[in-house]
C-alpha cells in the first residue's frame, strides 16, 4: 500500500533523498475479465473507476487508455470550475459537483489545488444585465450561491480591467460566483488514478480499444492492442473521441459533433488577476495559474475535427477580445497554445446514460465544459453502471431527450453544435 | 577579471555610442549591440533570478532561446514584461529592469528557497497544503491561504494596467516560396527560388540575415562568411519578386501553409515612425515553405551548472564574433563533441586565454588537437566537469576523470581557475515549425538528436522542404547545398546552375558523445529557468510519472518561456536512462504554436482598441446632435431615449411614451433586418419559411410572420412585405437578421435549389422611421405628397408609395407600439432628410422622438415579443403565437414541433404582471407562489421584460411562468434575492393595453 | 433633386495625412456611384444576363468567376455565381435593368443607397489592403476589371480591381464610417491623401 | 486552413461558415416520419477521417459548398458547389497542390 501524502511525508522523505516515492499509481497487464470496464483513462473516465470502488464496492475494474492516463481533455482545458448554469437540471448536477470539488483533496489526499477564487460574467448591456441576473436569481433558487457586481466593484476586485465608458462594450455590471474557481487539472487525473489504484483498479495506460466484443446485441467486452477484454459492463467516458469509439460498436451517427478548441497561456507573470472572468460580448474567458501564466481562451474552431489542432481565426479572436478588457496585457507574450477535442452536444448539454446498446453505459457531450464536472460525473456515472439507472441528478441526460423535445439548451442556441 | 569588450569585430558600430539603463543603473553600448551584449561587454554577469530557487543566473546563450536573463523593458507606464535580454537591440532611452527578485537582483529574499531544496521537489504540491479535514481551515481554505504566499512568489515580470499607445498591425501575404531563416541555407534558398521567378519571401528572427554566417568565421566564395551573407541579402533586396523580413520570428505552421510570423518593426527605435506599428503579425499563405531554421545547441547537466559565467559555446562565439564581446578571460570549454573546438580557437582569436578543453571522449581526433593547440588549450580528454566554483560569478571549476560507457567518474579532483565556462552538449535541429506542420521527428543515434523526417516527404495539408541544419546537415557546405536545392525544389525549378559557393571550415565531426549528464553531487540543472533538476526527472520516474507528457507536467520541464528549447532533450536522455530504454521510447514532444512567445498586442493587430466596427443607421449623427443617449445594440448604436436636462431615465421614456400615445412619435427603425426575396417562386418559399401563409397577401399589403427552427421552436418573426408578384421585402429583428439570411441562403441552396428565389440583404438600402400616435396619420398627411394616406388608400398592413420633401418613400401601415402607426422608408441617403422633414411636419401636432426605452415600454403594454421572449427555448404556444401555426401547408419546423416536451404543461408561457406593491419590478426577477427571502426556492419562472406603464400608470413586466396562462388572475410574487426585491404580483394576459386594437386599427 | 448624405462625412476630412513627409502613396476617396444594382441570373440564364448587361452598360463582361470591367463611368463585375454588381455614375440603373432583365433571367436588386463605394488609389494600395482582407492583391492573381467578395471580420466588402494600383470597395452603408476610419488609419504609415 | 471555392479561389477558414454533417437528408415536408426527422435534426456522422461536409462561403460569394474534408488532417480532398448548375460561370481552376 502506498504512503498517504502530507507534509510529514515529504519531509522524511526529503531526508532520504526522496529516493523511496513510489509510483502513484501501478502499470498493470489486462486481465482476460473485469466486472466493468472503463474506456477512457481521462478524469471522467478515472473518477468513475475511483466511485465505483469507493461508493459500490465494485473494484474489479479496469481502465482502458488508448496513450497516456490524461492525455484528453483533463489536461488540455483552461481549468475553471463553477456551476453558474441556467437551467435547473445542469445547476443541479455542476452544483453537486461543486460540493465534491469543496472535499476533492481531502477525499483524494492529493492537492487538486481547487481554489474558490470566484467566477465573474461581465454584462456589457443592460438586457444582458437582465439576462445574468435571471441566472443569477435561477441559482438562488436552487441554493447556489450568485451575486450581482456594479463596475466599481468589479474595478476593485479587477484594477486592470477596462470599465471605462469609452470601451467599445462598457461593463456595465456582472454575475458572479464566488465559491467558482480553479484546480490543477492534471493533478485531478492523476488524485484519481491514484486513488482508483488503491482501491484496486487497474488503470492501463497504451492499450487502444480496437472494437467490441458483442453477444448479439449484448456488449461482453473489448478487443484492445493489447488482446480482448471481456466485461459484464463496458462503461465509455471518451469525451472528443465518442463518435470513433461508438462507430466501433456500430453505432453511426450519434447527437454529438468533435469540435476543436484552442487555449492559451502566457509567460508567467506576478499576480495580475484574482479571478475567473468572461467577456459577454463574444466568448473570453481568463484566469491565472498559481504559478503565474494568464490561461484563457474562447470559441471553438466551429468544424469537426479530432487533430488536436486548431487555426488561426481563433487566436486573433480570442486575443482581441482579451485585449478590449485587459489593455495593458498588448505587450504580454502568449507562450503556449494547444487544441483539446470536444464533443459538443446538439443541445450544450451531456449524456450520462444507460446503453445505447445493452452491457454498454455512455458518459459524452460535454462540449467544453467537462473539467468542472469531472467528480459529479464519475459519481453519477459510477451509480448508472452499479445500479443500472440514474440517479436523480443525471437523470434529465439521457440519450433520447432530443428526440422527444426534452433538451437542455441553456445557450438557446437549438441543434447547432457550433454554438454551444 | 570580467567580460570586456574586444577591440574590433563583430557587426556593432563603435562609432555609435546608445545610452541605456538596466536596473536604473546608466550604461552605453553601441549600434548593433543587444541588450544582452552590451551588459555583458560592460562585465554584468548577473541577469536574472530562476523561477523556484531564486537562484542567481547569467546569460545562457544568445539569442531567443534564452531561459535566465529575462527582463522588463518600460515604456513610461507601459510594461512589457519576460523579454529575454539576448532579444533586445538597445536603443537611446531604452529602459530595462531585472524581474522576480526582492529587493534587488544582486540580494533576493527568496533566494531562501535554495535552502527548502529536496522538500521542494517536483510534485510536491501535490502532496501536501491539504490542510485539516475539519476546522475552520477544512475544505479549501487552508490550501487557499497558502496558496495566496505561493502566488506572490511566482510568476516572473509584472504586466502593466496602462493601455498600451503603440500600434499593432495585421498582414496578409500570399507567396510561392516562404523561407524560413536566413542562415547560408536559407540564403541560398531564397536565392534559389527567386532566380526561378517565384515569389519569395524570407524571414528571421535576428535583425540581421546571414545566421551562423554571422559568428561562424568561416569563408565562403573566398570571402569571409559574413561578407558573403551581406552580399547575397542585397541581390536578394534588389529583386522585385522578394520580400525580406529581419526582426521576423515564424512562430505558427498552420493548415494549408498558413504560417503566423511576428515582425518587431519598431521595437529596436527610439520612437516608431508616424503611423508605423511596433508589431506586424503576418499572415503567410505560402505555396510552399523552406524551413532553414538551423539547430540549438545543448547544455551539459552537470553540478552547478547554472552558476552565472558558465554559458553555452557557441553563445560565447557569438558574443565575440558577432558582438565583440568576450564573455570571460580565462575560458574553460567543456563538451561532448567537436564543435567547441571551433570556439576554442575564435575565442583565442578574440583575444581571450583557452585554459581547458574538457572533453568527454577519451581520445579527442588529431584534427581537434590541432585545433586545441591552435588555441594553446590544454585537452582534458576523457574527463567532466563535476562542479563549479563562485558566487554570482564564476571563479572556478572542478574535473574528474570520466569514463563514458558508464558514467562512472574516478581519479582525483582537480581544481581549474576560469572566469568563463562553456559547455556544449551537442545540437538539436529547430524542427518546431515543421512539428507544428504535423512532421513526426525521428531520432538519429549518430546525431544524438531528433531529426525532421525526411525532406521529400508530403504531409496532407503542408508541404515544406527542410535545409541545413535543420535537417540535422550542420556543416556549412551541406547546407548551401541543401538550401540551392530546396529553394529549387521549392519554387518548382530543376535547373542545376553551374558552381556552388565553395566553404572553407574546420573541420568537424557532427556526431557528438552521447553524454547527456555527468552525476556527480549537487544540483544539475536540465530546465535552467524553471529549475528542474536531474533528479527531478528521476523522482518523477520514481513515481511512474515517464511518458514525456507526464514528465513534462509533473516536473514543469520544458514549460517555461523558453519552452525548453535547450532542455527538452536532456530530460529526455535523463528520463531514457533512468527506464532503461532508449530516448525515442520516452516518447516526442509534439511542438505546438508559438515557437516563441508572440506579443498579444500583434495577434489583435487592428483589433486593439477598436474591437468592432459600428454599425450605423442613416440618421446617427442627427440623433446625437439632437440630445440621444446611444445604446449599443449588437454592433449598432441606437437611440435610448432623448433626455431632458435633469430628466432620469425612466422620466425620460414614461414622457416619451406618454407623449406618443397622447399625440405623436417617431423612433429610427432603420437596425431592422431587410431582405429582398425575389423570384417567381417567392410567395412559394415564404410559405415555406414562415408559419403562416404568405402565397394568399395581396400585393400592396404586408403580413407579420413568424419562423420557427427545423426543431420546432421559435426562431424570428417581423412583417413581409409583397412589394409586386415576385417581389417581397422581409423585415426581421435587428439582433437576428444576419441569421435569418444564413437559415434562408442555407434553405434555397442546399434544401429546395429547384426554387427560383433570391435573397438580397437591403438592410442597409433603406432608412426606416415608424411614426406612430392618434395624430400620426394627420402628420404623414401634413408632408406626403403623392398619394393619400387615408383609411382607404392605406388601411392596416397597407403599402403606399410616395414623396415627402421631394424623396420617394414608401409607407405601411402597421404597428408596433400599438397606436395608429406607419413606417416610412426612404432610400438610406436621403433618410436624415425625410426624418427632419418629418419632424418638422409633426412640430404642429405635438411631434416627439423617442428611444428604444420607450419603444420598449410600448410594446411591453402591448404584450408583443422579442428576443427576450424568443429565447431559443420557447415554442409559438408559449408564445401564444399558435394561431399562426398554419395547418394547410408544412413549414419549416412544422414536424417536429408537437413532440412531447414541448407541448408538455409545464413550460414556461408568456404572461403579463401587475406589480401589487407598486414598486419597480427587474428584470431577470423569478417568481415564486411562496415568497421564503430567507432561502429563495420554488422557481415558476421569471420576468422578460419590465417597465412602469404610463398607459396603466402601474409597474408591470411579461414574464415567462409555467402553465401560464391558467395561472390569470392569480397572484404570485417576484423573488429577485440578487437585488434583494421582493414582493406580490398579479399575474395576468400579457395584452395589457387596448387588447382588441382599435387604437391602431383607429 | 435632393443630395444624398454620405455616411463619411463627418470622418472625411480632404488633405494629406499621416506619414507623408515622403510623399503621398495613397488616396482615398468616396466614389458616390448615383447607382448600384445586384443582378442575379436563375442557373442556366447566365448568358443572357451578361447580355442584358451589355445591352444596358455597353459593357461586355469577360467569361470566368470574378470577371469584370470598367470604363470609368460604369463598373460591373461578377462577386458569386452567377451575380453582378453594376454601378454607374448616373441614377437610374434599377430602372433601366428591370426593363432588360426579365424575371426569366433572373432579379434586379436596386443597393444604391445601401452599399458604399471607397476608391483606393496609388503605390501602395495593394499593402495597404492587405492589412484588411485575406486574398492576394497581386495583379496577376488579380487583374484590373476583376471583383472579389471577400470580408474584414463583421464587414464585408466586394472589392473591384478598377487600375494596377487602384481598387474601388463596396461596403454596406451602415459600416462604411468605420470601415473608411480604419481604412484611413491603416494608411497613416504610407501617407495618405483624402480627396 | 485554406478551403478553395469553386467560385473565388482559395480563402482562409475565417471566411467560411460550417454547416455541419452533409449526409443527412432531409425528409419530405410533409412526411411525418419522427424517426427521420429527429435523425435529420439530432443525429450527426462524426467520423474520425474522410467527412463530407457543408460550408457556407459566408464571408465571399455565400455559395454552399460541399466538401470532402479529413477531420484528422484537415486535409480537403474536395469542394463543390452543394447547388452544381453555373455551368457558364466559368470555375476558377484550383490552385495546385503539389
Amino acid at each position: 500500500m502506498m504512503a498517504e501524502y502530507s507534509a510529514f511525508s515529504l519531509l522524511a522523505n526529503a531526508l532520504k533523498g526522496n529516493k523511496d516515492w513510489k509510483p502513484a499509481w501501478r502499470k498493470p497487464d489486462p486481465k482476460a475479465s473485469y466486472d466493468v470496464i472503463i474506456i477512457g483513462g481521462g478524469g471522467h473516465g478515472l473518477a468513475t473507476a475511483y466511485y465505483l470502488a469507493k461508493e459500490h464496492g465494485i473494484t474489479n475494474v479496469a481502465v482502458l487508455e488508448k496513450g497516456w492516463l490524461g492525455s484528453g481533455n483533463v489536461g488540455r482545458n483552461t481549468t475553471a470550475v463553477r456551476s453558474n448554469y441556467l437551467l435547473p437540471a445542469n445547476t443541479r448536477f455542476y452544483e453537486h459537483s461543486m460540493k465534491m470539488w469543496e472535499n476533492l483533496s481531502h477525499e483524494l489526499n492529493y492537492n487538486v489545488m481547487f481554489s474558490q477564487r470566484g467566477c465573474l460574467n461581465l454584462a456589457h448591456t443592460p438586457a444582458q444585465f437582465d439576462d445574468y441576473a435571471r441566472r443569477g436569481n435561477a441559482m438562488r433558487h436552487l441554493g447556489v450561491d450568485a451575486e450581482l457586481m456594479t463596475p466599481a466593484q468589479i474595478k476593485r476586485l479587477i484594477p486592470a480591467l477596462d470599465i471605462s465608458d469609452s470601451a467599445r462594450f462598457p461593463v456595465v455590471g456582472g454575475l458572479m460566483q464566488r465559491r467558482a474557481g480553479t484546480a490543477r487539472h492534471d493533478a485531478v487525473a492523476w488524485g484519481y488514478a491514484r486513488g482508483a489504484d488503491r482501491r484496486g483498479v487497474d488503470i492501463i495506460e497504451n492499450c487502444e480499444v480496437t472494437g467490441f466484443l458483442r453477444d448479439g446485441d449484448r456488449v461482453t467486452g473489448v478487443t484492445t492492442s493489447r488482446g480482448d477484454i471481456r466485461a459484464r459492463k463496458v462503461a465509455v467516458a471518451v469525451a472528443g473521441s465518442t463518435g470513433r469509439v461508438m462507430q466501433l460498436a456500430g453505432v453511426e451517427t450519434m447527437p454529438i459533433e468533435s469540435h476543436v478548441l484552442q487555449a492559451f497561456v502566457t509567460e508567467s507573470l506576478k499576480p495580475f488577476i484574482d479571478t475567473v472572468v468572461t467577456f459577454g460580448m463574444g466568448h473570453f474567458y481568463m484566469s491565472q495559474s498559481d504559478k503565474g501564466g494568464l490561461i484563457y481562451g474562447g470559441d471553438i474552431d466551429g468544424y469537426n475535427s479530432y487533430a488536436q489542432r486548431g487555426n488561426l481565426p481563433i487566436v486573433d479572436e480570442v486575443m482581441s477580445e482579451m485585449l478590449a478588457l485587459f489593455p495593458g496585457l498588448a505587450r504580454v507574450r502568449m507562450l503556449r497554445s494547444w487544441g483539446g477535442v470536444c464533443d459538443m452536444s446538439m443541445d450544450g448539454s451531456p449524456i450520462i446514460t444507460t446503453g445505447p446498446l445493452p452491457g454498454m453505459y455512455l458518459n459524452c457531450g460535454w462540449c467544453y465544459g467537462g473539467f468542472k464536472a469531472t467528480p459529479a460525473s464519475g459519481w453519477c456515472f459510477a451509480w448508472t453502471i452499479a445500479k443500472d439507472q440514474p440517479h436523480d441528478f443525471n437523470a434529465p441526460f439521457t440519450l433520447d431527450r432530443f428526440h422527444r423535445g426534452l433538451v437542455i439548451d441553456d445557450k438557446g442556441q437549438g441543434a447547432n453544435p457550433r454554438l454551444h | 577579471m570580467s567580460p570586456r569588450r574586444t577591440d574590433t569585430g563583430g557587426r556593432i558600430d563603435r562609432l555609435k555610442t546608445i545610452r541605456f539603463t538596466f536596473d536604473g543603473a546608466a550604461y552605453t553600448g553601441h549600434a548593433g549591440d543587444t541588450l544582452a551584449s552590451a551588459l555583458l561587454a560592460k562585465g554584468v554577469t548577473l541577469y536574472g533570478r530562476s523561477f523556484k530557487y531564486h537562484r542567481p543566473r547569467g546569460l545562457l546563450t544568445a539569442g531567443v532561446e534564452e531561459p535566465n536573463a529575462l527582463v522588463t523593458v518600460l515604456k513610461g507606464e507601459v510594461r512589457e514584461p519576460n523579454i529575454p535580454a539576448t532579444m533586445v537591440e538597445i536603443h537611446d532611452g531604452l529602459v530595462a529592469i531585472s524581474q522576480n527578485r526582492f529587493p534587488s537582483l544582486a540580494w533576493d529574499i527568496n533566494a531562501v528557497n535554495q535552502l527548502g531544496g529536496k522538500i521542494l521537489s517536483a510534485g510536491f504540491y501535490y502532496k501536501t497544503f491539504m490542510g485539516p479535514v475539519i476546522g475552520p481551515l477544512k475544505g479549501t481554505r487552508f490550501w487557499m491561504f497558502c496558496e495566496h504566499f505561493i502566488r506572490r512568489a511566482a510568476g516572473l515580470g509584472s504586466a502593466g494596467s496602462a493601455k498600451d499607445p503603440a500600434r499593432y498591425e495585421r498582414m496578409n501575404a500570399f507567396c510561392d516560396v516562404l523561407v524560413v531563416g536566413s542562415g547560408p541555407a536559407g540564403l541560398m534558398a531564397a536565392k534559389a527560388a527567386a532566380d526561378q521567378g517565384a515569389r519569395v519571401m524570407l524571414a528571421d528572427l535576428e535583425p540581421r540575415f546571414g545566421g551562423s554566417a554571422n559568428w561562424s568565421g568561416e569563408t565562403i566564395d573566398g570571402a569571409p562568411a559574413a561578407d558573403w551573407a551581406r552580399r547575397t541579402v542585397a541581390q536578394l533586396e534588389a529583386r522585385d519578386n522578394v520580400r525580406l523580413l529581419p526582426r521576423t520570428t515564424v512562430w505558427g505552421y498552420y493548415d494549408n501553409n498558413t504560417l503566423a510570423a511576428l515582425e518587431r518593426v519598431s521595437d529596436h527605435k527610439e520612437q516608431p515612425g508616424k503611423g508605423e506599428p511596433r508589431h506586424r503579425y503576418w499572415a503567410i499563405r505560402a505555396r510552399s515553405v523552406v524551413l532553414a531554421t538551423g539547430a540549438f545547441e545543448r547544455p551539459l547537466v552537470f553540478p552547478g551548472n547554472d552558476r552565472p559565467g558558465v554559458m553555452l559555446a557557441h553563445a560565447a562565439e557569438r558574443y565575440a564574433n558577432e558582438f565583440g564581446v568576450l564573455p570571460g578571460e580565462r575560458i574553460a570549454l567543456f563538451t561532448n563533441n567537436d564543435s567547441a573546438y571551433r570556439t576554442a580557437v575564435a575565442l583565442k582569436k578574440a583575444g581571450a586565454s583557452v585554459v581547458a578543453i574538457v572533453d568527454v571522449r577519451p581520445e579527442p581526433s588529431a584534427e581537434m588537437r590541432k585545433l586545441a593547440a591552435e588555441a594553446e588549450a590544454e585537452i582534458f580528454a576523457g574527463h567532466a566537469v563535476i562542479a563549479t566554483e563562485g558566487g554570482k560569478a564564476l571563479s572556478g571549476l572542478k574535473l574528474q576523470r570520466f569514463d563514458m560507457a558508464n558514467g562512472s567518474l574516478t581519479g582525483d579532483a582537480r581544481s581549474i581557475h576560469a572566469d568563463c565556462l562553456l559547455m556544449s552538449g551537442g545540437w538539436s535541429p529547430t524542427i518546431h515549425l515543421a512539428s507544428q506542420a504535423g512532421a513526426k521527428a525521428e531520432w538519429n543515434a549518430a546525431r544524438q538528436a531528433f531529426l525532421p523526417p525526411k525532406p521529400t516527404q508530403q504531409w496532407p495539408t503542408q508541404h515544406w522542404i527542410g535545409a541545413g541544419a535543420f535537417t540535422g546537415s550542420f556543416s556549412t557546405t551541406e547546407a548551401i547545398a541543401e538550401g540551392r536545392a530546396a529553394g529549387l525544389a521549392a519554387a518548382g525549378g530543376t535547373s542545376t546552375p553551374a558552381a556552388l559557393p565553395t566553404v572553407e571550415a574546420v573541420p568537424g565531426d557532427p556526431d557528438p558523445a552521447p553524454v547527456f549528464e555527468i552525476r556527480a553531487k549537487g544540483k544539475s540543472f536540465v530546465d535552467f529557468q524553471h529549475d528542474v533538476t536531474a533528479e527531478d526527472v528521476r523522482l518523477a520516474h520514481r513515481e511512474g510519472f515517464v511518458s514525456v507528457e507526464h514528465l513534462k507536467r509533473y516536473t514543469t520541464l520544458g514549460m517555461a518561456t523558453d519552452q525548453g528549447k535547450s532542455s527538452n532533450v536532456p530530460g529526455l536522455a535523463i528520463m531514457a536512462e533512468a527506464l532503461g530504454k532508449p530516448i525515442p521510447e520516452v516518447g516526442t514532444t509534439r511542438f505546438r504554436p508559438p515557437f516563441a512567445p508572440v506579443s498579444i498586442g500583434s495577434l489583435a493587430a487592428e483589433r486593439f482598441g477598436d474591437l468592432k466596427p459600428e454599425r450605423l443607421t442613416p440618421m446617427h449623427d442627427w440623433h446625437l446632435a439632437n440630445g440621444a443617449t446611444m445604446y449599443s445594440a449588437g454592433l449598432w448604436y441606437r437611440p435610448m431615449i432623448y433626455g431632458h436636462a435633469g430628466e432620469t431615465v425612466e422620466q425620460a421614456y414614461v414622457r416619451e411614451a406618454k407623449a406618443t400615445r397622447d399625440s405623436a412619435g417617431i423612433v429610427d427603425v432603420s437596425t431592422l433586418g431587410k431582405i429582398a426575396v425575389q423570384g417567381p417562386d417567392a410567395a412559394a418559399f415564404l410559405d415555406r419559411v414562415y408559419t403562416n401563409m404568405f402565397s394568399t397577401l395581396a400585393v400592396g399589403k404586408a403580413r407579420y410572420g413568424l419562423m420557427l427552427r427545423e426543431d420546432g421552436l421559435a426562431f424570428d418573426d417581423g412583417t413581409t412585405w409583397r412589394l409586386g408578384e415576385q417581389d417581397f421585402l422581409m423585415t426581421t429583428t435587428t439582433a437576428n437578421a444576419g441569421k435569418v439570411m444564413q437559415h434562408l441562403e442555407y434553405f434555397l441552396d442546399v434544401i429546395w435549389p429547384e426554387l427560383k428565389v433570391h435573397v438580397t440583404s437591403v438592410t442597409d438600402e433603406w432608412a426606416g422611421a415608424a411614426i406612430g400616435g392618434p395624430k400620426a396619420r394627420q402628420i404623414l398627411a401634413a408632408c406626403v405628397t403623392g398619394t393619400s394616406v387615408d383609411n382607404a388608400t392605406l388601411p392596416f398592413m397597407g403599402i403606399v408609395r410616395g414623396e415627402i420633401s421631394g424623396v420617394p418613400v414608401m409607407i405601411c401601415r402597421l404597428s408596433f407600439s400599438g397606436e395608429m402607426a406607419f413606417e416610412v422608408y426612404s432610400g438610406a441617403g436621403h433618410g436624415t432628410h425625410v426624418w427632419e422633414a418629418l419632424i418638422e411636419a409633426g412640430k404642429p401636432f405635438g411631434l416627439i422622438t423617442y428611444g428604444l426605452e420607450a419603444l420598449g415600454t410600448m410594446r411591453i403594454e402591448k404584450g408583443h415579443v422579442t428576443g427576450a421572449e424568443i429565447d431559443g427555448r420557447t415554442t409559438a404556444r408559449d408564445l401564444h403565437l399558435d394561431w399562426m401555426l398554419s395547418k394547410k401547408k408544412p413549414f419549416i419546423g412544422s414536424a417536429m414541433m408537437d413532440r412531447e416536451g414541448l407541448i408538455a404543461s409545464d413550460r414556461l408561457e408568456l404572461v403579463g404582471l401587475i406589480a401589487l406593491d407598486n414598486r419597480p419590478l427587474n428584470g431577470g426577477a423569478h417568481i415564486v407562489e411562496q415568497l421564503d427571502e430567507a432561502n429563495p426556492h420554488g422557481s415558476i419562472g421569471h420576468i422578460t421584460a419590465c417597465c412602469y406603464s404610463p398607459a396603466l400608470g402601474k409597474h408591470i413586466a411579461l414574464a415567462l411562468v409555467k402553465g401560464g396562462k391558467a395561472r390569470h388572475g392569480t397572484r404570485a410574487n417576484v423573488s429577485d434575492p440578487l437585488r434583494n426585491r421582493f414582493g406580490p404580483v398579479e399575474i395576468v394576459s400579457n395584452h395589457f393595453f387596448d387588447p382588441d386594437g382599435s387604437r391602431m386599427h383607429g | 433633386m435632393v443630395e444624398r448624405q454620405s455616411p463619411l462625412e463627418p470622418e472625411f476630412h480632404i488633405g494629406s495625412h499621416g506619414n507623408f513627409e515622403h510623399g503621398v502613396e495613397i488616396i482615398l476617396t468616396e466614389t458616390g456611384p448615383g447607382s448600384i444594382v445586384q443582378l442575379a441570373a436563375w442557373p442556366g440564364e447566365e448568358k443572357k444576363l451578361i447580355a442584358a448587361i451589355r445591352t444596358v452598360t455597353g459593357l461586355a463582361l469577360p467569361d470566368g468567376a470574378g470577371g469584370g470591367l470598367s470604363d470609368g463611368m460604369k463598373s460591373v463585375f461578377g462577386f458569386a455565381p452567377g451575380k453582378f454588381t453594376v454601378a454607374d455614375e448616373a441614377e437610374g440603373l434599377a430602372g433601366a435593368f428591370a426593363k432588360a432583365v426579365t424575371p426569366a433571367i433572373g432579379t434586379v436588386t436596386d443597393l444604391s443607397h445601401g452599399r458604399t463605394a471607397i476608391r483606393i488609389a496609388g503605390p501602395k494600395a495593394e499593402w495597404v489592403l492587405a492589412k484588411f482582407f485575406a486574398i492576394d492583391f497581386a495583379l496577376p492573381a488579380f487583374p484590373v476589371g476583376a471583383g472579389r467578395s471577400t470580408a474584414h471580420h463583421d464587414v464585408f466588402a466586394q472589392i473591384q480591381r478598377t487600375g494596377s494600383d487602384q481598387f474601388d470597395i463596396y461596403v454596406f452603408r451602415s459600416f462604411a464610417r468605420s470601415f473608411w476610419k480604419a481604412l484611413c488609419h491603416a494608411s497613416e504609415e504610407v501617407g495618405y491623401e483624402v480627396q | 486552413m485554406l478551403i478553395t471555392c469553386p467560385y473565388c479561389g482559395p480563402r482562409d477558414v475565417v471566411e467560411f461558415t460550417y454547416q455541419g454533417d452533409g449526409n443527412r437528408e432531409r425528409p419530405d415536408p410533409a412526411s411525418q416520419n419522427f424517426e427521420a426527422w429527429n435523425a435529420y435534426v439530432y443525429d450527426r456522422l462524426n467520423p474520425a477521417g474522410d467527412h463530407n461536409e457543408i460550408w457556407q462561403h459566408s464571408g465571399g460569394c455565400r455559395a454552399h459548398l460541399r466538401v470532402v474534408r479529413n477531420t484528422l488532417t484537415h486535409e480537403i480532398l474536395s469542394v463543390a458547389f452543394i447547388r452544381g448548375a453555373h455551368t457558364s460561370t466559368a470555375r476558377r481552376k484550383a490552385e495546385d497542390k503539389s
